[in-house]
């Protein structure tokens, strides 16, 4: 299936802080198709609705992959780490 | 003139355990064999004013791997910018009373200077770019995710506008 | 929003002996009652680099009486200038081997600027207007006082300069 | 003889660090005319000759009158310390 448009790439999702606990999940696992880019992993999950679709164009959510910032536009492969959080306040 | 400095040595550590800041500058003093003329460190404590104005407790939630990895990223653009020598870097994470001891910096330098100006660059990019969140629990049990503040993002951004002297 | 912090205290030590920097963060948190959220501390050491590349140990006089009035000025000027807690300033006279500590200033305050401005502008003035002077002693054991330098001067004229922000 | 022109003050002086070094001299006490200033003062010392008269118009000589940083010009009143200093360098 490798380098086939079907294929499909699995990512593991991790979420903190008021995002973790809105959305009472602390990780998943996503298939998407490959060539998916972060922006389509959030469609993806905001399509679940309720708390989910607020995943979707907020200002309030950041992204790593592979635990590094990255934008929404950020292209995806298969095993990578994405994870959703607020704004960061440590410190 | 100057000689080679101590090979510096970046200490970063994430834990729910309290530390000691007179032994973390004994550390940074001892590691220094004559070359370190200041230390600047900066402590951060659990204060009653936050978001709200009850604080008792704060909790601190991070992204393990991530954190060390950003923190490690920052001091090595302290390192470029500034002339410093050994760097520690402590941050808590877990329940923390009013009072506590929240996070560490101790900067090393030849001159002081260079230690006031990493230390405060460290603490100012920590607060904006390490992946730690902070939940504020007030006096009557109730709790809170604390919001980034629009003055801490623009702290961090003088950084980037200034000359690195 | 903030209620008042408590009331400040100023400690100012000019002595011979060795200060430990851990007990001095201790207290200046203790003193602060929930409501400080940011110490700021300045170590200085004896360092191998001064005037000369050689040193082994520095010889410290002082003014006694104006020392601790001058400081005691310098303090309240910072106090002017930002809102700051507890402000301890230890200043070491006699003889100081390499490594060993000269100084140390530690500021609490509400938020980490105000701390870390503080805690610069104090060291920086002491550089300038506290009636020290250093003698540095050679390996070869001649020993010379050092002059007072330029960068000095315009490291404590900056403050000058700058709005108090 | 108060407020008689020919009355003088007693100035207690002192020196710091290399000044002390150079004149062999940790404080002493002078007879002043009254009205006299720092600039007076340092005059006189310079008389004695030697090494005293490098006090004369040096940069490098600071000068604190009871322990508050001093101009040449600051007029003496009688029981006054004046110190005489090198540029600090403590921190």
């Amino acid at each position: 299936m490798a380098n086939d448009n079907t294929a499909t790439i699995s990512i593991t999702v991790r979420f903190f802080a008021r995002l973790r606990e809105q959305l009472a999940t602390e990780s998943l696992s996503l298939s998407l198709p490959s060539a998916s880019r972060v922006s389509d992993l959030i469609d993806t999950l905001a399509a679940k609705g309720d708390q989910w679709s607020e995943l979707k164009g907020s200002a309030q959510v950041m992204i790593a992959v592979n635990q590094t910032m990255a934008r929404a536009s950020h292209p995806l492969v298969d095993g990578d780490e994405v994870a959703l959080f607020p704004p960061v306040t440590g410190g | 003139m100057e000689t080679a400095a101590p090979t510096p040595r970046t200490d970063i550590r994430i834990q729910q355990a309290d530390f000691d800041t007179g032994e973390q500058c004994r550390q940074l003093r001892a590691a220094g064999q004559g070359e370190t003329g200041a230390i600047s460190t900066f402590t951060g404590l659990v204060r009653a004013h936050g978001d709200r104005n009850d604080v008792r407790a704060l909790f601190l939630e991070h992204y393990p791997g991530m954190t060390e990895q950003v923190i490690e990223g920052l001091v090595e653009t302290a390192r470029q910018r500034w002339q410093i020598q050994h760097v520690c870097v402590i941050h808590r994470v877990g329940e923390l009373a009013l009072g506590e001891q929240i996070v560490f910096v101790g900067v090393a330098s030849a001159h002081r200077s260079d230690a006031f100006k990493a230390c405060e660059f460290l603490m100012d990019a920590l607060k904006t770019d390490a992946p730690f969140w902070k939940k504020e629990i007030a006096t009557d049990g109730s709790a809170q995710w604390v919001e980034q503040k629009a003055s801490d993002r623009e702290q961090a951004d003088r950084w980037n506008r200034q000359n690195p002297a």
